[in-house]
This record gives C-alpha cells, structure tokens and sequence, in this order.
C-alpha cells in the first residue's frame, strides 16, 4: 500500500518541491486553522517572489506575517489583510502586490480551482471596484460579473485527523477555506494534529477526500489566538 | 435624541422573526444579538463557517478552533452546523440568509452602499461585506445619520468605493429608521425627540416624508 | 423554539403547496437514497405538469417511475433515464420532454442554483449534443461551454438522521444528490429515517445544514435494491 | 487472434500505477479490478459519489445504501471517503481522477470518442461519461476494433454524436493497443497472432505503422 501512504516524517519533505516564484494557496481564516509549520518551513527555505491565496496574511511574526520578514511574498489574494504593521508597510511601499477579492469569491475561485470549473458569475462585487475590467452578464435580470477560478503550485492546509490516505477532518471553524484550499493545489500538503488508522474516520464524515491530497504530516501546533473574548 | 448604540441595536431587533438566519457585522449590528424578544428564537451564522453561533466563552471553554467572523472566540449552540467557507458563502450567495445587518460609511438613494474603503486611507479589505450585500435581498444598514463634522451619509450618490449596487432597502440610524424605494429614502420612523426637520437637515439624498412619521418608543 | 422546528407529522403536511407546473428538484442515484414516500404524495396529489430534475427517473412501479403512470411529468433533466418501460414510451410518443445532461453537470447546476452562481462554463459537453446551442469559451487554451444554474419550487431530499432543526446527516452513498439538491429548492422537504434531538449530530459532520431545509419528516422506507450483486 | 474481454481487462492493468485513482466504466473496464498487479494499490472511483470501491458484499453484507454508479451493491474497503455527487465530479472534472478506462462505439483520429448515443435506437443517456472524458488527462478507451458487421471503430471522424472531443489519446481493442498523435493512431502493440495488416484493414481512421509493433504477451 506504499502508493497511498502519504505521510512524511520531516517539514524538509512536506515542502519539498516549492520554488521561488510559485503560487501558494493556504487555508485559514484569521489565526485559526493555519499551517503554521508548513509557514514556517517555507520561511525556512527562503523562497521568494511568491503569489499567496488565502483569507488573511496572519499577524507581525505569526502566520503567513513571518513571510513578510524577509519580502518573500510578491503578491497576494486576500479578502482581509492588514491586522499586521509590516504588512501595511509594504503595501504601501508597493514592495507587495495586494488583489482584495471578496471572501466567498475567494473560497469559490478555490472550489472552482478544485472543481475544473474554469469561471463563473456572480453578482458579488458588481458595481465595485472588484467588478472592474470584468466581464458583466445578466442573469435573471440581475447584473453579474465573471470570476475565474484559482488554482496554485502548493496548497498548504491545516487538518485536525488524517488517515495515511489523506483522508482528512478538521475541527470546529479551524476547517474555513482549509477544505477548498486542498482541493485547488497542484501539490496538496496537510498538517495534522493526528494521524489515525485506515477506517478509523467514518467514510461518509471525510471532509476532504484523499484524492486531493499528496503529503500529509503529523505535527504540534500553537494554535494563537487573534482576538480572545470571554464571557463573565 | 440621538439613539444610543444599544437603541440602534433594540430597534433593529424588532425587524427579527422566530425562526430568522441571522448574519450580523462587527459593530452595533452584533449587539442586535443582545435583544433577540423573549419567546423568539434566532440562528446566527457567521461567514467564517458557523450556523448556530453561541454566547462568548467562559475561561474554561475558550477554545482557538471556535471563533467567529470578527476573529473573536465563540461557542456553538446546541443544534449548530459548522462547515467550510465555500458552503457558507453559498449560503449567503444564494440567498438562504434572512436578514443580514450591517455598518457603512454611506448609502445612497439608489440603495447602493460603501462600506470599505476610503481612498488614501489604509485598505484593509472588503471581507465578506461584498458578499453579504449581494447575496441578501433583506439587508439593514445601520451607522450614523451624520459624520462627527455633521456631514450626511444618506447620500443622492455614494460618493466612496462602492461594497454593492442597489442592494440596500432599509436603513437605521442613530436618528431615523428609513426605506429606500425608488430613488428615494422614505423616512419611516424617527429617533424621539428628533425633529422631521432635523432629519431633512441631514439627509442629502432625495426624501419623502410621509404625512405620518411615528416615534420610536424604548421601555 | 417554534421557529427552528421544522419538523411535520403526515406526508400531506410535508408536499404542502405543491402545485401542477411546477419544478421538482430530486435527490437519489438510481433507486439508492431516493425520497420515495415524498415522491408518492406528489402522486397521490395528481399535481401534473411537472419538470422533474433528478439524475434517474426511477423503475417501473418504483421512485420517480409512479409519477409516470397518471402522467404527471411533462419534462425531466436528467443524466441517465430509461431503465423503465413505460419511461421509454412516453419519452418516444413525444409525451414527456426529456433533457439529457450530463452527470456531473447537472450535480453542478444544483450546486450553482442553491450557491447563488447563475452560471459557470464547464469542458463537459463541448462539441456534443450537449453543448450545441450554448456558449463556448476558451480558458487556459481549451474550449467550455455556459451552463445555467437550476433552482426548483421544490427539493425532495431523502436523508438518515436529522435533527428538528433541519441539520441533516446521510448513509453511506445514498447522499449523493440529496445535499446538492436540499440547497436548490424554494421549499426543501427532507424525509428521514430518524429524527434525533439537537446536539445528537456533531455539528463539524452535517452534510446539509438547517439553514437549507424547511420541513423535516421521519417515515419508513422500502429501499430497493435495483441491481443486487454479490459475492460467493 | 482477438484478445478476449478478460485479456483486454489484462493488458489495461499494466498501465495501472501504485497509488493510482481509477475510474472504471461498465463492461470490460470493470474488469480491469480483477487483474490489479500483486503488490500493487489502486483506489477505485465510482460518480455516484464512492472513492475506494470494495468487493461485491456477502448476502449479510448487502446494503440498499451502498451501490457503485453501475447501480450494482458493493462494499467500501478501510479508507474510503463517501460523498455528494457535486464533490464527486469536482474530483472528476478537476482532474483528480489518475486514469479512466471506459467503453466506447467510435473514436476517431482526432481524439473524439462517441459512446453514448445511436441515432434513431432509444437513447437512455450519458450518465457521468461526458464529465469522465472531459475531466481526465489519462484516458483508456477499451472496445473490440471492428463491429460484428466487419465496420472499423477507429474512424477518421466519429459517425455517431461525440461524447467528449478531442479527449482521447489511448485505445485498447481486441485487436491492438494504439495511441492517437497528431491526427493518427499509432500501432503501439498487436494482440498475439493478429497481423499488422489486418490490423490496418480493419482501421478506417489514419494509421501509422513503426517498424517494431510488438506482440503482446499474456501468461
């Protein structure tokens, strides 16, 4: 069974493959459900001139932030960005490139990535500064706009359980775009708290099917919190 | 008077029905969730992938897997669906949501709104506000009726980036509750002690006043 | 609670509103995990008229097939029809309409009608029967064809265990259309066997949140089996 | 002389690949399962929403609610993920499926394939098999090379409606393996015993010949 076993034993090996100049999607929303080590190791490599897809780009010094330390990102799809001190400044520095896409664009150009759906309409974003150059249809007496889909070299996600097959389920709002971010890579690496037994994930409660995914590793997680709010 | 924030929320609360899937903004739309009527129950869906939102938690339950769209730590209720981003904007795209409050910096007549940008100022984003606009056909839009220099934001034409097109058919403010009809905003209820004419001042959009314009009460 | 209990106790009460002409959107693959009892109460109601959207049109006696025999269906989309006699001579004398679409597509247009996509182009179908008449487009140097969304007055949905609510979880492969379908129809009817109190279904494992489904009824199911193959 | 159905089901299994996720169609490609190489995992796709098909179940195991898209009762081997017919073409469409192998009436030269519809039969339709060729790069088509009337099957264009255009590069029949390059089929392998030259008697569409066509060799 050496051709669906998918895990990996280092970070090294989880990342293997990524280059400089490659797209990135990550899952994540805020802080919550990040690959924070697969982060890391792209930190690590040093790689530049990278194009990110994902929600937020974390804070100064956590998430897809540590990316920002040594200018590795040239350009990003976001729909949130800015929670974050040097991200601003290299925004407005023009050292980095920021494409604002509307959150349930931004997870459906990810799903239609996944799905081999190249474009489709939608009204978000019609009549804003999103909607233009793009191109605009009517539909049901309703203007729309079209939007295509995303794809990119990496996906980078953070899963709760996974099966050596990649079978994956992620845990409470930790899944957010991390299940459609699996589905739109050309190499799909999840980390994991726990690596499970075959049949130990009920085959109707997968949230992301292996099929998508092509490395899967254990590892621990800080798991930071961006706004702490308690109740008396 | 002008409404305080918890009044603004009060009086947006009585816009819910029992059963209402319920999307509320950062700001005085979350506080709505504060005056829900006893007897009416309420889903709150939160477009990071939770339907089922629940009160903040306690120390011991606190959890950094379970937050909300505004980032904060939550819980679910009882009876609650967590699931990815793309089927949550499916949901809001599609129209599944029943009533969606949120903040701007203006709307106008045409019942367009902005509410994300201010050009040259720092852009951090639309998030999922263009989204929501889009998807719910039962929006309300709450903010001040003024800017603190007394400016309008009921405007004939937005005059920032725009969040959506034509979206916006009720409006509450710190002064008036109003509905956007055919070019117009139709002044339905104002704030108590706020005069017609106060509220004419500083609306500069087009405005009909109805011959009636009843107070609004708070206990 | 009132508002949230979606629940109805008789079949009249669950296709209340059902009307001759109107569009019934159906889940089921085949005979596995089809609305059977839903659909027998459209029968008993002799509503007609009917364009009925399901990927089969059941057997002969059984599913979508006993909608056949008054003739109450004037058109179908559907993916495979025909295992059904009296299917095959209404669809040659010209009695029903029939619009094949592919598989995968018409799970697509489903999706896209209860996602609040009006639209998107997909590569199936192009330069077939199926893409005449419809747009083309080249993305990423190869052609798509424009296929619409599809919306119903109804979804008849048949799921395993759902809460009053409406929160639906389904069995093994008898999910297939059932979840797109449940978030394409204006009214959505779930049947199922066996609804459980709030909090029994984890909330990170419901196939059809609540927000899609407004009537919930628990019945009993014949569940046939169309093509019973076993191993020695 | 011709391969049988369960040679043909052979010879495809060689272009199977440890860790492969494979959708097989009715007929000869179903067969294909039963020759999977020692040693060797393969992860079953069938549309109706099943990935990681199991054998037939035993009388006990038989269960209304787990059928393949041949409408057939299976079971689910250790590892199988379950899900909408939506997600399973997103998977088929997205070009996550490794290899197809499915029936056909015609292909043609130019890659087109036609396998679901005889003008004037009764026409049932196309199930998933539009979505199949359409979405997957890797594609085997298996049908006997010439119909029972002596006609080619591999054509210099499809008589019969397409299924999918210009989608196929790999065609097993009984007679030999090709592969179609460039507007041709190229004579990749004969079945043992059968000639090159029938071979290009019984292929209507272009064929080009190497010098070395290989006999393929069965235990």
């Amino acid at each position: 069974m050496a051709g669906f076993d998918k895990r990996v034993y280092s970070y090294e090996d989880a990342m293997a493959g990524i280059e400089s100049g490659m797209t990135v999607i990550a899952g994540g929303f805020g802080l919550c459900g990040i690959p924070e080590n697969l982060i890391d190791e792209i930190k690590r490599r040093g790689v530049r001139d990278l194009t990110v897809v994902s929600n937020n780009c974390g804070v100064d010094g956590f998430g897809l932030g540590v990316l920002l330390e040594d200018r590795q990102i040239k350009k990003i799809l976001a729909s949130y960005v800015g929670e974050n001190a040097l991200f601003e400044r290299q925004m407005l520095d023009g050292e980095i490139e920021v494409v604002l896409t509307p959150q349930g664009t931004l997870a459906e150009k990810m799903r239609a990535g996944g799905a081999g759906i190249p474009a489709f309409y939608t009204a978000t974003g019609y009549g804003t500064p999103v909607g233009e150059g793009k191109e605009v249809r009517e539909f049901n007496g309703r203007p729309h706009i079209l939007e295509e889909a995303i794809t990119g070299d990496f996906a980078i996600v953070k899963g709760w359980k996974a099966d050596r097959y990649g079978n994956v389920v992620y845990r409470h709002t930790a899944q957010n775009f991390n299940p459609v971010a699996a589905t739109a890579g050309r190499i799909t690496v999840v980390e994991v708290e726990e690596i499970v037994e075959p049949g130990e994930l009920d085959p109707s409660q997968i949230h992301t099917p292996g099929i998508y995914v092509d490395r899967i590793i254990q590892g621990c997680f800080e798991k930071r919190i961006e706004k702490r709010t308690v109740r008396d | 008077m002008a409404l305080t924030r918890e009044q603004m929320a009060q009086r947006v609360a009585r816009e819910l029905q029992d059963g209402f899937y319920v999307n509320l903004g950062i700001g005085i739309p979350t506080l709505v969730a504060n005056y829900v009527p006893e007897g009416m129950d309420v889903m709150l869906q939160s477009e990071n992938g939770l339907l089922g939102m629940g009160r903040f938690p306690t120390e011991e339950e606190v959890d950094p897997d379970m937050i909300n769209a505004g980032k904060q730590t939550v819980t679910a209720r009882s009876g609650a669906a967590i699931f990815s981003s793309a089927e949550s904007f499916a949901m809001i795209r599609g129209g599944h949501v029943d009533l969606t409050v949120l903040g701007a910096f203006e709307v106008d007549q045409q019942g367009n709104i902005a509410s994300w940008m201010v050009p040259g100022k720092l852009i951090k984003g639309m998030g999922g506000a263009m989204d929501l606009v889009a998807g719910a056909d039962n929006i309300i839009v709450t903010m001040t009726h003024a800017s603190k220099h007394g400016e309008s934001k009921l405007l004939s034409e937005c005059t920032l980036p725009l969040t959506g097109a034509g979206c916006i058919k009720r409006v509450l403010t710190d002064l008036a509750y109003l509905e956007i009809e055919d070019g117009a905003f139709i002044l339905k209820e104002r704030a108590p002690g706020v005069s017609v004419e106060e509220i004419a001042e500083k609306t500069a959009g087009r405005l009909i006043v109805p011959d009636e314009v009843p107070e609004m009460t708070f206990e």
